[in-house]
């Protein structure tokens, strides 16, 4: 019997219970309401309903689960044991290989086999299909009637399914929350257990003080001592997010949160908020792209123009500025919500003492709202220096403690990428390498977001 | 309707008068020609229901509705015989000679003595920082607030009792040296005692500024004014002397707001 | 008690020209707000312009009609039984080659693109009674022809298409084959197809996972959850998700889903589901904003008749809170759809040169077979990164614009 | 697709892996592309950029559907890879030459004229030339009064890529043998004569430029004092932009690197899992494919590859047929 | 504090009984120990300067208090002599059966039929559709819209106006068939007019429910009630026959509450 089939044969189960149950219910609850008393009954019938088609399909559905994990075991026992299995060859990957492909073309996956080895399993297969098929469905058939069975039973006028739908309802929505923090454990746990490894092979100071970042003399065989510096990195996510990305970005993005909110007319206001959110919507390889093809080269000759040495095509500044053109959004955004969290008030208290909107803005509302717009710039510059492709493409992999923006300097992002992909070496220092710069990183943004998160908050309650 | 001003006993000065004045909210109507005079010296009080246009008429008199962009303002309204809506009037001085004050207290989230010093320094109305020192020193015993706050002037604003607040705000008001001073319900978010504070404070005022309150509590009114407009639905029903409105309303609709019998 | 003050004097020169100052500055700093919101928008009308300036042109083809004469050719082909099989073997390649050095002479296979046999093979596909005479089949011109018959070229290839237009066998047009095919190392026989079925069966997975879980989340969050140590880890666990840099899930899927889970490399599956660990969150976080947004009123209204929990949520507040919770999921959307770096640590970036079939296969997506493309030798690539990115950024914005519309339209102000 | 590992019946691959060089990877999807068209109904191959060492690491790991059943490499497998491979479960290798390909240097169009020797570009790169203290050679006039007194900057590949380890063996090690100490350091310490000899200097002078030799392509043109080190075929595909840089006198071009007179010449391999050959669907079509077209006059030249000796050429054409073991004794 | 109950003439039947009720917010204490009786028929009116505690005490009488995570109720609450408070009480049932009808009228965004069909429905008090239609027409002839609104049944009902609408929630309250009617402030958002329909209908209902009012306007109070109760700071401060209270407060804060001197 195949998924699908199975599938509608419980759902049409489920069907049969529900409506059944709410037929039931229905009926003891025309007596039971005759006789007047107003909690004589509790729940709709439909709940009834409901509460017997779970029971009918819940133990089932997980006993198929199980089941569908379990049979393939069963079926290829069984197929080994049949005498076509005796000519399969010894070596593990080939002998499962076949088995596979024979698998496949009993269960319809594959037309033909590529082996012809392979069709002689396919009879046998078919077979233990077929029958392992037939005891799962037979089982799952037993444990929906058995389930259905019991809720039926407990179908009274009196009986709280609605109480127990409801549970089952908000359980489901406690797991679904409960994922957040699976992904959360998932991320610590596989970012911990690599840099754990890593760092039992590299000191962990040398890897946050050293200025030296060579993976490739680590990999070449010159020990680990000086190639895992991460201080260069640092710096470099540092120059390029926190530094040149913010220089752009938040003055544009606060004067244009400003004048979007404070001057523009409503109309102006409706086109250019949506136009601004793009340059955040755009993806951050075309940024990249762009800011390697376009925007570094145009700055490498206007560096060699005006005459500066060390430029080179690939700059921190030519990343900076994209960055920071993609982050002007986020910036102007958080600035518009912080200046609208000051209360209008303190905007009509300044206009009333005869103060220029341009007065009362830098005066009152600025100083007002500056808690949230550093919450907000602090949230920026995390998402800064979590960016990957636009350093990837523009930053360059030059390991530079440099304050020359014309300079190529490295990230962390772009290392981890460099070390996990292209060339790579499984399981060495250099790999893991790349998890302990996703734990630094993954710690940093996630202090910063804490900090931010905590100072926005803490601004949004003083004024409510 | 009545574009007709409603003006008492001659022997008063008049401050400020509005003729016919209409203001529209986009295509609604909140202020359906209302004319007035506001007297120096006096306490007005604007009395009326919920949405009756009280605060939308105050707000022109000081043309904060020119912040609303869906608002609108028809009919002439004067100070000192100056129309306040012609092009030569410059809005940031008109608001410094007629100042306001909020149903919340609004002080910025900056020192005491900062928001006293705003408007003296916007304005540029102190020499240097000994006169701006007397400035707020005199604003805030004025506001009569001075003995309360002179050893912590460079505490946060807010952080001072509601009633204080809303005191430090009228202070504010007064630093800039205005003529005239608009409140819109400025003790309708305080406690009885702040409130008997404000009440006190504003009949010291009267003599040196016309003074306008809008005020949802009608014992208020009789308490602190000399002068009630009552309004309703936009329109001004009926102004008069204070005592008279109050004992011996002219028209039905007062009569039966002062009793409660809607709003 | 303190001097005191005259009136001021409103009228005085100096309160004029101070003014006079203050307005000044009042312009000088609405100017530079608008100076910021124009440069803004410059630097998008720039990006744009310079995508299509490059991209447009990856949209169009050079062709070269050549004739084939195929009775004379030595095809090893019954004409009377074709299969893909029959015609993979049919010497097709040297056939092409041929017939081309005898029409366009002995440079011919610098002219054609090196897979140009398989538009012969799509002629005979096509009709396979051509093979019975002389045919005019359209051929790809090879990336240096293409490239200077569209734009500039080498001297030589500048001199080729001169000489190939004057025989009048050279034609530009739009290149069908771009939307359809797939990943390839011939810049002229390279399509998006591939790449955009990718994306597609990644996002199918990403929404059907994170959709159902996000929603049911910020549901528990908003209506449900009390107060509790675990609630505040589960809120701090979100707000944490949503800001941790996208690479980090790319670590996770590369650590958790591959190397312990085994699931299998390059495919759909694996990225759709590291995506959907991203795009939880900002549903969350769009559906609990959206959730809030229904006004407690119509909770209180439908409690106060005695309406469960349960019924208050999916009779009143989901249908009311699902237009912006739409435009959540929709944004978070377009964020995962232009997402690259997770997926190249979970390997999708592997040269695959046909579709996905299922979402178990390998595959690539969009902006990484942008960021492939970009690192292509062939200068033919350039413009089909720049056509790719065009691609790309059509659907984002048309997922901005919906969800832009969704907002505009649903927003209910009670 | 792959299927779920349940019981005993193992995954399944319809498709060709491949993973390795980034110098033999157009040529490994340039022949996936002609797989699928021959072989229509078949999935395409997946070929995987990982540089050399990264891909025998993925090669070496085992054996089985998870593991790649190509490695591509652009310089013959270690003794200490075939090891691993061994370690792992991966016993019989194949070992196919599939072409030549030429390490080399260029310059922009618009810059000096170089010409180098492998002595110069030790001395230029080496991280400490002839063990005698770290590189203070500013300009390339430090290094040899013939030429210009620009300063160094060469963009070039990074370590475990086959490309490098060319870099170290075919030019490097040349250059720094040109120094008879260094011959007899050999003999005595091959560790500290390995890193002195090889060890390239890391002050910024060498430009570490990943996989994106592309852009390496692109800054040369941007940069007309700059040297950039690669595969032949990147330098045949821009030969608009750039220039060949002789070594020895020899310039890079297809006769000299095919007759291995070009001192950078060195030979493409590709290793196949003789294990997977019956498992994998596809696998010995897709070696044939290779085999059909690494002629003179065949597709892969066109895409910049040079063909190997005609010699070469006919015992990996066997090879491929007869699939022989390789001899681990053979490797260094 | 009072802490005993202050029950009122004996021949009234007693529905609802609240004895030394306590409300937290936190560590806020709401509601300081109020113990009442709310009587059949006859109107109750809780009185008192804004954020004494009328809302509050009013949501413990039909739990809608715990919908607020932080909110705590001690004392004993009964209905019919029912611990409303008890675990075996259905808050579900509970609230059918003490409805509730909120300051803002807050239709659902669904049409007229539906907001009046939801709580039959959902409590299966309807056998059909037919059925349904008597539901829906009974209640709202009882809250006096059936004629405004019978030839609209499936307009939304936020279309209404706003007197409209309350009356609408007035009707979906009723189509449950409750014992108590709880208001809170149910005329403060509507003119004058909508306020005496409403009030007007509040008299009729009388007769036939438990009907408890919050209100603002002293006068509605007076108007409507016939037992008043005074909250002041979170304790009842009086509690009497609405006549008494108005004429003859036994408390000093009540008087000064009712001539206007705070509030
Ligand atoms: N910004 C605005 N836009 C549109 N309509 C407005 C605006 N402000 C006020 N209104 C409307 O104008 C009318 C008068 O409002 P206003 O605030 O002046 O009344 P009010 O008498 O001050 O009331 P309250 O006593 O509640 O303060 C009301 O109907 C109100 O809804
Ligand atoms: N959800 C809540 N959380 C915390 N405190 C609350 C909450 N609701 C009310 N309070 C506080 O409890 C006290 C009583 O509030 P309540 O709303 O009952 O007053 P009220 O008499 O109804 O006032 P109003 O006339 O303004 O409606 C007030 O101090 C209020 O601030
Ligand atoms: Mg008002
Ligand atoms: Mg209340
Ligand atoms: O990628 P490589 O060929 O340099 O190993």
């Amino acid at each position: 019997m195949t998924g699908p089939a199975i599938f509608l044969l419980l759902a049409g189960l489920g069907a049969i219970a529900w409506v059944s149950a709410r037929a039931r219910a229905l009926r003891l609850q025309t007596v039971a309401r005759a006789s007047g008393r107003r909690d004589a009954v509790h729940s709709l019938p439909g709940y009834h309903g409901w509460y017997v088609a779970l029971w009918t399909l819940i133990p089932a559905g997980i006993f198929l689960a199980i089941w569908a994990n379990v049979a393939p075991g069963l079926v290829t026992q069984t197929v080994l044991a049949d005498p076509a299995a005796q000519s399969l060859p010894a070596d593990a990957f080939s002998r499962s290989a076949l088995l596979g492909e024979a698998r496949n073309i009993a269960s319809g996956a594959q037309a033909a086999a590529f082996n012809p080895a392979a069709q002689a399993l396919v009879e046998p297969y078919r077979a233990a299909i077929r029958e392992y098929g037939i005891i799962g469905v037979v089982l799952a058939l037993v444990l929906a009637f058995a389930g259905g069975a019991y809720a039926f039973t407990r179908v009274r006028p009196d009986f709280r399914a609605r109480t127990r739908v409801e549970r089952l309802v908000m359980a489901t929505l406690l797991i679904a929350s409960l994922l957040a923090i699976v992904t959360t454990l998932g991320i610590v746990v596989s970012l911990l257990w690599e840099s754990i490894r890593f760092f039992s092979m590299v000191n962990p100071i040398d890897f946050l003080f050293g200025t030296k970042w060579s993976p490739q003399s680590a990999a070449l065989g010159y020990g680990n001592k000086d190639a895992f510096g991460a201080v260069p990195l640092f710096w470099g996510t540092i120059f390029i997010g926190a530094i040149i990305a913010m220089i752009v970005a938040i003055p544009l993005g606060l004067m244009s949160a400003i004048y979007l909110t404070q001057y523009a007319r409503p109309q102006v206001r409706k086109w250019m908020k949506p136009i601004l959110e793009v340059l955040a919507g755009v993806p951050t390889v075309v940024y990249g792209y762009f800011a390697a093809l376009t925007i570094a080269p145009a700055l490498r000759d206007f560096a060699v123009a005006i005459g500066i040495h060390g430029a080179s095509s690939e700059s921190a500044l030519a990343a900076g500025l994209v960055m920071g053109v993609m982050i002007i959004p986020f910036v102007s955004s958080m600035a518009d919500d912080s200046i609208a969290a000051v209360p209008q008030s303190m905007r009509d208290g300044s206009l009333a003492m005869g103060a220029t909107t341009s007065e009362t803005i830098r005066k009152v509302l600025i100083p007002a709202a500056l808690p949230g717009v550093v919450g907000g710039v602090l949230l920026a510059v995390s998402r800064a220096i979590g960016e990957t492709m636009i350093v990837v493409m523009a930053a360059g992999l030059a390991a530079n403690l440099t304050l020359n923006p014309f300079a190529s300097v490295t990230t962390v992002t772009t290392q981890i990428v460099q070390l996990l992909t292209g060339d790579q070496e499984f399981d060495s220092a250099k790999t893991l390498a790349a998890f302990a710069l996703g734990l630094v990183l993954f710690i940093v943004t996630l202090l910063l977001n804490i900090v931010a998160l905590r100072v926005v908050k803490k601004y949004r309650e003083a004024y409510e | 309707m009545m574009h007709e001003p409603q003006t008492l006993t001659p022997a008063t000065e008049t401050k400020m008068t509005a003729r016919d004045v209409k203001v529209f909210y986009g295509d609604k109507q909140a202020i359906k020609g209302v004319s007035i005079d506001v007297d120096m010296d006096h306490v007005t009080a604007f009395i009326g229901p919920s949405g009756c246009g009280k605060s939308t008429f105050l707000r022109t008199l000081n043309r904060m509705n020119d912040t609303v962009a869906s608002a609108r303002v028809e009919g002439a309204i004067t100070l000192d015989g100056e129309d306040i809506y012609a092009p030569s009037m410059d809005v940031v001085q008109l608001r410094a000679r007629v100042g306001m004050v909020f149903q919340k207290p609004n002080p910025f989230p900056k020192s005491i003595y900062e928001n006293i010093a705003y408007g003296p320094r916007i304005h540029g109305l102190a020499a240097g920082k000994a006169d701006l020192d007397v400035i707020v020193e005199k604003s805030l015993r004025r506001a009569g607030l001075w003995d309360e706050v002179k050893d912590r002037l460079h505490d946060s604003g807010t952080a001072l009792s509601g009633g204080q607040q809303q005191r430090l705000c009228i202070g504010r008001a007064i630093a800039v040296e205005p003529e005239v001073i608009l409140m819109d319900e400025p003790c309708s978010a305080l406690d009885p005692i702040a409130t008997a504070k404000i009440e006190e404070l504003i009949h010291e005022l009267r003599g040196r500024y016309a003074i306008v309150i809008v005020t949802h509590n009608m014992q208020q009114a009789a308490r602190v004014s000399q002068r009630t407009a009552f309004f309703h639905l936009g329109e001004l029903v009926e102004y008069g002397v204070t005592s008279d409105i109050f004992t011996n309303p002219r028209q039905e609709r007062t009569k039966d707001y002062i009793t409660g019998r809607y709003g | 008690m303190t001097v005191e003050r005259l009136p001021t004097d409103w009228k005085s020169d100096a309160m004029q020209k101070r003014i006079a100052r203050r307005y000044a500055a009042e312009r000088r700093f609405k100017f530079a707000g608008l100076f910021a919101v124009a440069l803004s928008a410059a630097f998008l009308a720039f990006l744009l312009f310079t995508m299509l300036g490059n991209g447009l042109r990856g949209f169009t083809r050079t062709e070269i009609a050549l004739q084939v004469d195929f009775p004379a050719s030595p095809l090893l082909l019954d004409p009377a039984n074709i299969t893909d099989q029959g015609l993979a073997g049919a010497n097709l390649p040297m056939v092409t080659s041929e017939a081309a050095k005898k029409a366009l002479g002995p440079d011919a296979d610098a002219l054609i693109a090196p897979t140009a046999w398989t538009a012969v093979r799509n002629a005979i596909k096509a009709d396979p009674r051509i093979l019975g005479r002389t045919e005019t089949v359209r051929l790809p011109a090879s990336t240096a022809i293409d490239l200077a018959a569209k734009s500039k070229g080498t001297p030589e290839a500048e001199a080729a298409v001169a000489r190939l237009k004057q025989q009048g066998v050279l034609s530009t047009g739009f290149n069908m084959g771009f939307l359809t095919g797939s990943d390839g190392t011939d810049p002229t026989q390279v399509g998006i197809w591939g790449a955009f079925k990718g994306s597609l069966l990644t996002m199918l997975v990403t929404l059907l996972l994170s959709f159902p879980v996000g929603v049911a989340t910020a549901l528990y969050l908003e209506e449900y959850a009390r107060k509790n140590w675990m609630t505040d880890i589960i809120e701090v666990s979100i707000n944490n998700l949503a800001a941790v840099p996208s690479i980090i899930f790319g670590l996770l899927g590369l650590s958790i889903f591959l190397n312990f889970l085994h699931l299998p490399r390059s495919a759909a599956l694996v990225g759709g589901m590291t995506l959907a660990l991203m795009t939880m969150p900002v549903i969350v976080i769009a559906g609990r904003n959206a959730i809030k947004s229904v006004p407690p009123s119509i909770r209180d209204a439908a409690l106060g008749i005695g309406a469960s929990p349960v019924q208050v949520v999916f009779q009143h507040v989901l249908p009311l809170a699902l237009p912006g919770i739409l435009t959540g999921t929709i944004i978070g959307m377009a964020r995962a759809l232009g997402e690259t770096a997770p997926l190249l640590m979970i390997g999708m970036r592997a040269f695959i040169a046909t579709p996905p079939g299922g979402i178990s296969d390998p595959a690539t997506v969009l902006p990484v077979q942008i960021f492939l493309w970009s690192d292509e030798v062939s200068k033919g690539f350039v413009e089909k990164t720049s056509a790719a990115i065009i691609v790309l950024l059509i659907f984002l914005l048309a997922m901005n614009g919906l969800a832009i519309y969704l907002r505009n339209k649903f927003e209910k102000r009670w | 697709g792959d299927q779920g590992a349940g019981g005993g019946a193992g995954a399944t691959r319809d498709q060709i892996r491949a993973v390795g060089s980034s110098t033999v990877y157009p040529f490994a999807t340039a022949v996936a592309e002609l797989f699928v068209q021959g072989n229509p109904g078949m999935k395409s191959p997946i070929v995987e950029s990982t540089g050399t060492g990264g891909g025998m690491k993925l090669f070496c790991a085992g054996v089985g559907a998870q593991y790649p059943d190509i490695a591509d490499a652009s310089r013959r497998m270690k003794k200490a890879e075939f090891e691993m491979c061994q370690q792992n479960g991966v016993k019989e290798i194949v070992e196919i030459q599939v072409g030549v390909d030429g390490l080399a240097f260029a310059e922009s169009k618009k810059g000096p004229g170089f010409k180098l020797t492998p002595r110069i570009v030790y001395e230029a790169l080496a991280a400490n030339p002839y063990g005698k203290g770290p590189n203070k050679t500013q300009s390339w006039k430090d290094v040899d009064p013939s030429l210009p007194a620009i300063p160094i900057s060469v963009f070039g590949p990074p370590s475990t890529s086959g490309t490098r380890d060319s870099l170290a063996e075919l030019i490097l090690e040349k250059g720094c043998q040109s120094d008879e100490a260094m011959k007899a350091l050999k003999e005595k310490n091959e560790d500290e004569y390995k890193a002195t000899c090889t060890r390239i200097r890391e002050d910024g002078k060498y430009v570490d430029s990943g996989e994106n030799d592309n852009l390496i392509v692109q800054k040369l043109g941007a940069n007309p004092n700059a040297l950039g080190i690669f595969g032949f075929s990147f330098l045949e595909e821009n030969k608009d932009t750039l220039k060949d840089v002789p070594i020895n006198g020899v310039e890079a071009t297809y006769e000299t690197v095919s007759s291995g007179q070009y001192p950078g010449a060195r030979p493409l391999y590709i290793y196949v899992k003789k294990a997977h050959m019956q498992a994998v669907p596809g696998l010995q079509a897709y070696l044939n494919a290779f085999a059909a077209n690494w002629d003179p006059d065949g597709v892969l030249t066109k895409r910049g590859m040079v063909a190997s000796p005609e010699d070469v050429r006919k015992a990996s054409g066997e090879a491929v047929k007869s699939l022989p073991t390789l001899d681990g004794a053979a490797l260094k």
